[in-house]
């Protein structure tokens, strides 16, 4: 594959589930320097602010959501020892206990592939137009994490 | 004098609540600045006007978050973003 | 499945290869409120202290490194904010690419799962009977974490 | 007095490469220390005794790390372990 089409890869946002080892298999066929990869999923959970949650849906703005993402893993690129970052989002309709965001970064040591890591998902919450709305027994209610 | 033009602006989450239609379209003149636009919005959209004076909403302009005194142009890609809530977890 | 079963599968010593998201999904089937996963992956580097590295082989003293590792999920689960713990170490010859150690931990909050994760591959390599030799151009070389 | 018994040391790592056969077979009397036994290894595998004496080989009784004062007996698992390389990455 294309080095081109293989970045492109890298950093998604989309519908459909993924498979973590695919994902993982991506990063590590890189390079054979990798020797710890420090990964963050985060699941769809049945609680929220106290409230039950029977599933969610994710909006995003197309375009400037991948923007977001790819600028986030140039930065771990530049500021972090690792050797490759992968960033997924999931939007659409996403039952309890699924998939939503997938964060793997790859490094020869261990703890620069836990910082680079743990400063994506930090920063993704910060600056990615992504919005969740959570269907409750109360209804749909958007959730604004930053009130 | 600067010529005025329609623009379409994205609106999303709970915006689109909002505004009946889920999309806002608004006549200003090119060239103004944003915070100008906001106080366009005021007349028919006021509580969006309002979130957005109380920077709960952002406005983006061609994918970047905008700052009051950034220039818009009709061509110009124009949103109006609610609090974002990517990831999974609210809290850290 | 039994309890206890289940248990035992969430720490393992095992020559087999394993599959991220099946032990992935043996953490998340734990419980719903699971909203974030932090997850270690080891995987076997082509250099090492400068050199070249074309396999390796892991030995482990068999009761005691599970013993260790169970400790391991057990001060976790007490110590830290995470609702499961699991942790995993092959033995036996490894090729380069492939993985080691996996160390997955399910928490309702991010900040949580990294800690927790991060404290247990730490700890890991402090203190579980196992040991490996790298297969290099010089011969087989046992390895020496802490000379 | 104590009554003397033969017991069987595991190895592993880099101490299989110092013993010819890979296992260590001692004689020690009932209930002697860690320190006494690291000594009586020490006419016949020097090199071992002196790893175990600098800290770089742990003993362990019973899956447990042992102390110079842990007592031990010929029903024991004891066993000599070299520096731990779990995990994967040498350096954090």
């Amino acid at each position: 594959m294309a080095v081109e089409t293989e970045e492109v890869l890298l950093v998604r946002v989309q519908q459909e589930n993924f498979s973590v080892d695919e994902e993982i298999d991506r990063v590590r066929s890189r390079s054979t320097r990798i020797g710890g990869l420090n990964i963050f999923l985060g699941t769809a959970r049945d609680r929220s602010k106290g409230r039950d949650v029977s599933s969610m849906t994710f909006e995003h703005y197309e375009g400037m959501a991948q923007r977001k993402l790819r600028e986030i893993r140039e930065r771990a690129l530049k500021d972090f020892d690792v050797i490759e970052v992968l960033i997924l989002h999931r939007y659409g309709p996403i039952e309890i206990g699924e998939n939503i965001v997938l964060i793997v970064v790859g490094a020869e040591h261990r703890a620069d592939a836990f910082k680079a890591c743990r400063w994506c998902i930090d920063e993704l919450k910060k600056i990615t137009p992504i919005w969740k709305s959570e269907h409750t027994p109360d209804g749909e209610v958007w959730v604004e994490e930053h009130p | 004098m600067s010529t005025s033009s329609v623009a379409t602006i994205k609106l999303f989450g709970m915006l689109k609540t909002l505004v009946p239609g889920g999309e806002l379209s608004l006549d200003f003149p090119q060239g103004c600045k944003v915070r100008d636009f906001i106080e366009m919005l005021r007349p028919r959209w006021p509580e969006v006007a309002e979130l957005v004076v109380q920077k709960k909403v952002l406005v983006s302009v061609n994918q970047e978050i905008a700052h009051w005194d950034t220039e818009i142009s009709n061509t110009d890609e124009i949103a109006l973003l609610p609090p974002f809530a990517g990831g999974s977890l609210g809290k850290v």
